[in-house]
């Protein structure tokens, strides 16, 4: 369909300049892109690292692998590495980063230096992260829930907590920079009606990063007071309440959830269109959903904290506003199904993880009605079911969006392809490990086994061994991508500007792109998604 | 293999129908949705690489319903949810009272009539059971799978939690909130007995007094006794017949004397002041346990009047269902000297 | 910062646009409201503070009351005024970049820089009284009468909410002196001014919070 | 684009009344007028902050765009304060769960 390419560019953005300096004090938006893409891929593969610790902990009942204070750290480091070191950044920073200002016709993001700035926040918080690996660890939860963390863990909450708290204003500062970039720096004729999904959900993605993680900020700040000056903010032999810190808490790691996983709908929303040829279902709604859920999942933390003290009527009131949540989730899913009818399906690599993807958030969603549901979260609250539903999100959507976009993004990133057989070989491996790793949990959860334990009763076996046996499917299934991924490097055939057909801007500059994308600022006349048009253009 | 815990409470049934309700949902949704996706990827599969299908622009009709319908769906679903968890959380009248302490890495129970247990925990078949808990450390969750019932256990305050017991047996009691190192060893076991066997059990536990009368012990060697006198009310508001009750304090407003109250007035007795009295009292923080706090507010339980409870005290042996427990009484027993023009005046 | 891009943006004080952008007014609108989406965060940062201090004064109005009496009310007017004038100067500054006037920006500037220092002299003034009168948490808190505890967290609450906005008054007063330098060499111009109406927008926000923070924390028990 | 410039009178006026503002929320402190203290101290604040808001940060004369913007951050900040106190202001209605 492409024609054959037989050459890169002579002049690209890899090429641009050499050396470590060019690197390390870019201000091209691709190569900082790539630079969040080495970091990321290092902290998954750390955070992967602890995972698997823990899964081979549990393939038997008793602590016996590691001791329970080293299990308690690992679960923690795990947790904490994932989500700060890994979801948060994953599809923003690095596919993000990469895309934004071409999907918009811009040379750049409205403030490049400010971009590095975020990645050597990320790179500063991340740093104090590992040294408290290096030192010992922590072991409060990723959640660092008070007065646990601020007076009894005597591992390093301090210098976890700056470590979240630097790396927070890196997030803060990508999402200011997206919504500037957006507003500011669209294409003559690129109006909000033509964005790219993606756009929309990372603008979405962006608003929560702006208004949320400062909250989060503070707390972990409080935290970090309480513990260095053994004053009393939240301990409540002080005077203090140890639920108010679940409240800031959850204000913004509710929220969070859409950071992480608001991406992963925009990058599905992309897939689904290029590799059906079809513009999407109902775009009107799709984009309206991701600002839906942006503003609306600030409004449900308290579900979080049914079984706490929080009071029955903020209970019914949180439980209340949460399935409203479902409905623009539901949107989604059903537009994209939707998008697929009548459509060009190809079964390439991204597309098989966006197949993946939406079976498993479909899951993954509708537990969420399971733990929303007051009197059923009683049972199931702080237990597996808890674990398998977070991970069907997290996981089993946003990672498999993200290896998706990384294969879709990976010919404009470098010019080109990769072996697609191996490539769908990966996807199929994950796709098993993730159900066979993570299915066995909902189980286990409503059979009442409690998380975060290191040993547990005889009768949750067979379940965790299952759970363990598909953690090491599915770390061969990430491990694969790495291999082909960094031999196609060199070995692999040119892709050419554009080799899956797709529209967008971001596919009609050369590959890999010029250091500021475009020879001239495109304009823009034709609605966004118009694969009917092309037919014209090949005939 | 199992897939259910035992279903051993009146609330687990319930919670589970939800369960099952839940399940059914999620199949029906998630089948369809992998359904419609299979069919439409085969059916619409690329034969030709060059082929470009026709757009179709949506429909508005198709986005209102599956807009409508998963919200009248969901609103069911959050009705139900609530109902159950109200009913979970709203304890009736004529519960047995048991008292729980949690702290790093055990847990403590105390029955009314002072016999204790170390994570274990013995109950009656039938009788509905209420638990108030504490924390003397960091947070836990007091949680028992076999009854569906889960409560954060919070140090500063007193969360509850009440289950019916429905089958003799042994059943897991976990701790469900990370609280440090041993937290997988926090974990016990709820014996349920039948209620003879339970009294039998009771009379060989080896009690050292009951709660109430450990609590008068220590509100005489507290000196508590000496301005709370029932028989001459001065300087501090007697304390029989308050438990329970309303109060009204200085500043207007108007509180219940429960067990959170009760343990605030102890420990910060300025924060709220009884309207009429002065602010005289010391405070006790840090001089009464977690244990000695809950043997007071036994105490002070059993001076309420009768009928006067807002819940779980022992008033009224005949209106309990199952197997009237004579032991209960005791309770209520003690200095009930009050009437009820004494406690109208105070209000 | 690459050193072509500098070497552009020193040479011609004019034509500071920077690559990304097509023109001027693209960057400054850009800038601009990069700098309100900065402190819509801002203002969330702060927030988890407020909700602190409402949650705690909801539940200890008694002790709130009682151990405002310790704080300085003189010195908290004083204060508000001082930091209200620094806006007012600040306000001043901006009116004369936007109108070209380099002298009278960098006398303003100065002025705003000045004010801020005051305040923030008077304010470990304060933190030093309280020093001596044992009241700094987690230092030498110490507390004779009845609600201890509660009467901590006001102050504990006082300590972190001042010393947070006294941190943001500091990077203010940086970006300030980054101003005047930048004014001296002639920088800034009618069209070229955005630096300093946003630095503006940040000055003037960290008022705001003390406009808020002065009833909350100093007129609490006056009337008691 | 168009830049208005506030004439110097309007922020000496600005800054007149905020000055009067701050003599009045102390004085009015002095008075115990119960709960309406807060309320009374809250609103003059909440004047102040219009003022300066709208004067001396332009918001009168900014797009529409901006005050969006401005919107989010007290939308947000309402959002966070007004459910927490949802917990803490309902913990007293029930036998469960009680304020501390």
């Amino acid at each position: 369909m492409s024609p054959i390419v037989t050459e890169l560019p002579k002049i690209h953005y890899l090429n641009a300049a050499y050396g470590l300096k060019s690197w390390l004090l870019t201000t091209d938006h691709k190569r900082i892109a790539i630079l969040y893409l080495i970091t990321v891929t290092l902290y998954f593969f750390l955070g992967g690292f602890f995972a698997l610790l823990v899964r081979l902990e549990l393939m038997t009942p008793a602590s016996d692998l590691l001791r329970p204070e080293t299990y308690n750290r690992m679960f923690t480091m795990h947790g904490i590495v994932m989500i700060f070191f890994f979801l948060i950044p994953a599809i923003p920073a690095i596919i993000g980063n990469f895309v934004i200002p071409m999907m918009l016709g811009a040379r750049d993001l409205a403030f490049p230096r400010l971009n590095l700035l975020s990645w050597y926040l990320f790179m500063a918080g991340g740093l104090f992260t590992l040294y408290v690996v290096v030192i010992g660890g922590v072991d409060t939860g990723w959640t660092f829930y008070v007065p646990y963390s601020s007076v009894y863990s005597n591992s390093y909450v301090v210098a976890t907590g700056l470590g979240v708290f630097i790396t927070g204003f890196s997030s803060i500062l990508t999402g200011l920079n997206f919504v500037v970039t957006t507003h500011t720096m669209r294409a003559p004729g690129l109006t909000w009606g033509r964005l790219p999904l993606f756009m929309w959900s990372l603008y979405a993605t962006s608003l929560v990063q702006i208004l949320g993680t400062p909250v989060l900020a503070i707390a972990v700040a409080l935290v970090g007071i309480e513990r260095i000056w053994r004053v009393g903010i939240f301990d409540p032999s002080l005077g203090g309440d140890p639920i108010l810190y679940q409240h800031l808490f959850w204000f913004y790691s509710h929220p969070a959830v859409y950071i992480m996983v608001l991406p992963a709908f925009g990058v599905v929303s992309e897939l689904v269109q290029t590799f059906s040829r079809k513009r999407i279902f109902g775009y009107k709604f799709v984009a309206g959903a991701s600002i839906g859920i942006a503003v609306y999942g600030f409004l449900v933390w308290g579900h979080h904290m049914f079984t706490t003290r929080q009071s029955v009527y903020a209970g019914l009131i949180f439980s209340f506003l949460s399935y409203f949540i479902a409905v623009p989730s539901g949107i989604k899913v059903f537009n994209w199904t939707a998008t697929l009818y009548k459509g060009s399906v190809s079964y390439q690599t991204p597309m098989l993880y966006t197949f993946g993807f939406i079976g498993l958030f479909t899951i993954g969603g509708l537990t969420g009605l399971f733990l929303a549901a007051m009197g059923l979260d009683l049972h199931v609250h702080d237990t597996y079911f808890v674990v398998a539903h977070f991970h069907y999100i997290m996981v089993g959507g946003t990672v498999m969006a993200y290896l998706g976009a990384i294969h879709y993004y990976w010919p404009k990133m470098t010019g080109r392809l990769y072996p697609d057989a191996w490539g769908r070989f990966a996807a199929l491996l994950v796709f098993v490990g993730f159900n066979l790793t993570f299915f066995p949990q909902f189980l286990a959860g409503y059979l009442g086994m409690p998380r975060r334990y290191a040993a547990y009763p005889e009768e949750f076996h067979l379940l965790n061994v299952m759970s363990t046996a598909g953690a090491s499917v599915l770390a061969v299934g990430y491990l694969v991508p790495l291999i082909y991924l960094l031999w196609s490097l060199r070995h692999a055939p040119l892709a050419g500007p554009n080799p899956w057909g797709a529209r967008g801007l971001e596919w009609q500059t050369p590959s890999p792109p010029p250091t500021f994308n475009f020879e001239k600022t495109p304009i823009v006349t034709d609605e966004t998604y118009e694969y009917s048009l092309e037919e014209e253009e090949v005939v | 293999m199992r897939f259910l815990p035992p279903t051993a409470s009146t609330g687990a049934e319930s919670v589970d129908s939800l369960y099952y309700f839940l399940v059914a949902l999620t199949f029906l949704f998630t089948g369809g949705i992998f359904l419609s996706v299979t069919y439409f990827a085969i059916r619409y599969r690329r034969r030709d690489p060059r082929e470009c299908p026709r757009p179709v622009h949506g429909s508005a009709l198709l986005e209102s319903a599956w807009i409508a319908i998963p919200f009248v769906i969901v609103m069911f679903i959050f009705g139900w949810g609530a109902k159950v968890y109200y009913d979970l959380s709203v304890p009736p009248t004529d519960a047995l009272q048991l008292y729980v302490i949690g702290k790093q890495w055990m847990w403590k129970a105390q029955h009314p009539d002072g016999q204790r247990e170390i994570n274990e925990l013995h109950v009656p078949l039938g009788r509905p059971v209420r638990i108030v808990m504490t924390s003397q450390d960091v947070i836990h969750s007091f949680y028992i799978p076999a009854f569906r019932v889960k409560r954060d256990v919070v140090p500063g305050s007193y969360t509850t939690m009440w289950f019916t017991p429905t089958k003799v047996g042994r059943f897991h009691l976990f701790c469900a909130e990370y609280c440090g190192t041993e937290h997988s060893g926090m974990i016990g076991w709820v014996t349920v007995m039948e209620p003879t066997d339970f009294e039998r059990w009771l009379s060989g536990a080896g009690a050292e007094g009951s709660m109430a009368a450990t609590g008068e012990k220590l509100f005489q060697r507290l000196g508590c006794a000496g301005c709370h006198r029932s028989d001459a009310p001065g300087r501090c508001p007697p304390m029989t017949g308050v438990f329970g009750s309303s109060v009204v304090l200085a500043n207007g407003q108007t509180v219940i004397a429960d067990e959170q109250y009760v343990r605030e007035s102890i420990l910060n007795p300025k924060a709220k002041i009884v309207a009429g009295y002065q602010p005289v009292m010391p405070s006790y923080q840090g001089q009464v346990s977690e244990d000695q706090l809950l043997s007071l507010i036994a105490y002070i339980r059993s001076l309420a009047a009768p009928g006067t409870t807002e819940a779980g005290t022992a008033v009224q042996p005949q209106a309990a269902p199952p197997a009237p427990q004579p032991r209960r009484s005791r309770v209520s027993e003690g200095p009930t000297t009050i009437t009820q023009p004494e406690r109208r005046q105070r209000k | 910062m690459s050193t072509r891009w500098r070497r552009r943006k020193l040479s011609e004080s004019t034509n500071a646009l920077a690559h990304q952008f097509d023109d001027l007014e693209q960057q400054a609108r850009s800038n601009t409201l990069g700098m309100w989406a900065f402190l819509a965060t801002e203002v969330l940062f702060f927030g988890g503070l407020f909700t602190a201090y409402v949650v705690y004064r909801h539940a200890f109005p008694e002790a709130f009351a009682v151990g405002s009496k310790h704080m300085d009310v003189v010195a908290g007017t004083v204060n508000t005024a001082v930091l209200i004038a620094s806006s007012l100067m600040m306000a001043l500054a901006v009116q004369s970049a936007q109108l070209g006037l380099r002298r009278p920006l960098i006398m303003f500037l100065l002025l705003t820089m000045t004010l801020g220092a005051v305040f923030l002299g008077i304010k470990a003034w304060e933190y030093h009284h309280k020093y001596v009168e044992n009241l700094v948490p987690g230092v030498n808190f110490v507390w004779e009468g009845p609600l201890r505890n509660q009467v901590q967290m006001l102050f504990l609450l006082y300590f972190i909410m001042t010393g947070t906005h006294a941190l943001h008054m500091v990077i203010g007063i940086c970006l300030l002196t980054y101003l005047v330098l930048g004014a001296r060499r002639g920088r800034f111009s009618r069209e070229y001014f955005f630096p300093v109406e946003i630095i503006g927008l940040y000055w003037h926000f960290v008022d705001l919070v003390w406009i808020f923070l002065f009833p909350l924390l100093y007129l609490i028990g006056l009337h008691l | 684009m168009t830049v208005h410039i506030t004439p110097r009178r309007t922020y000496y006026l600005v800054f007149a009344v905020l000055m009067i503002l701050t003599a009045t929320t102390t004085g009015v402190a002095f008075i115990d007028m119960g709960p309406f203290n807060v309320v009374v101290a809250l609103f003059i604040a909440s004047i102040k902050a219009v003022l300066v808001v709208l004067f001396f940060m332009h918001v009168l004369h900014v797009t529409n765009l901006t005050k969006v913007f401005v919107a989010a951050g007290i939308v947000w900040l309402a959002i966070l304060i007004a459910l927490t106190l949802n917990d803490y202001l309902t913990r007293g209605w029930d036998p469960i769960s009680r304020p501390f």
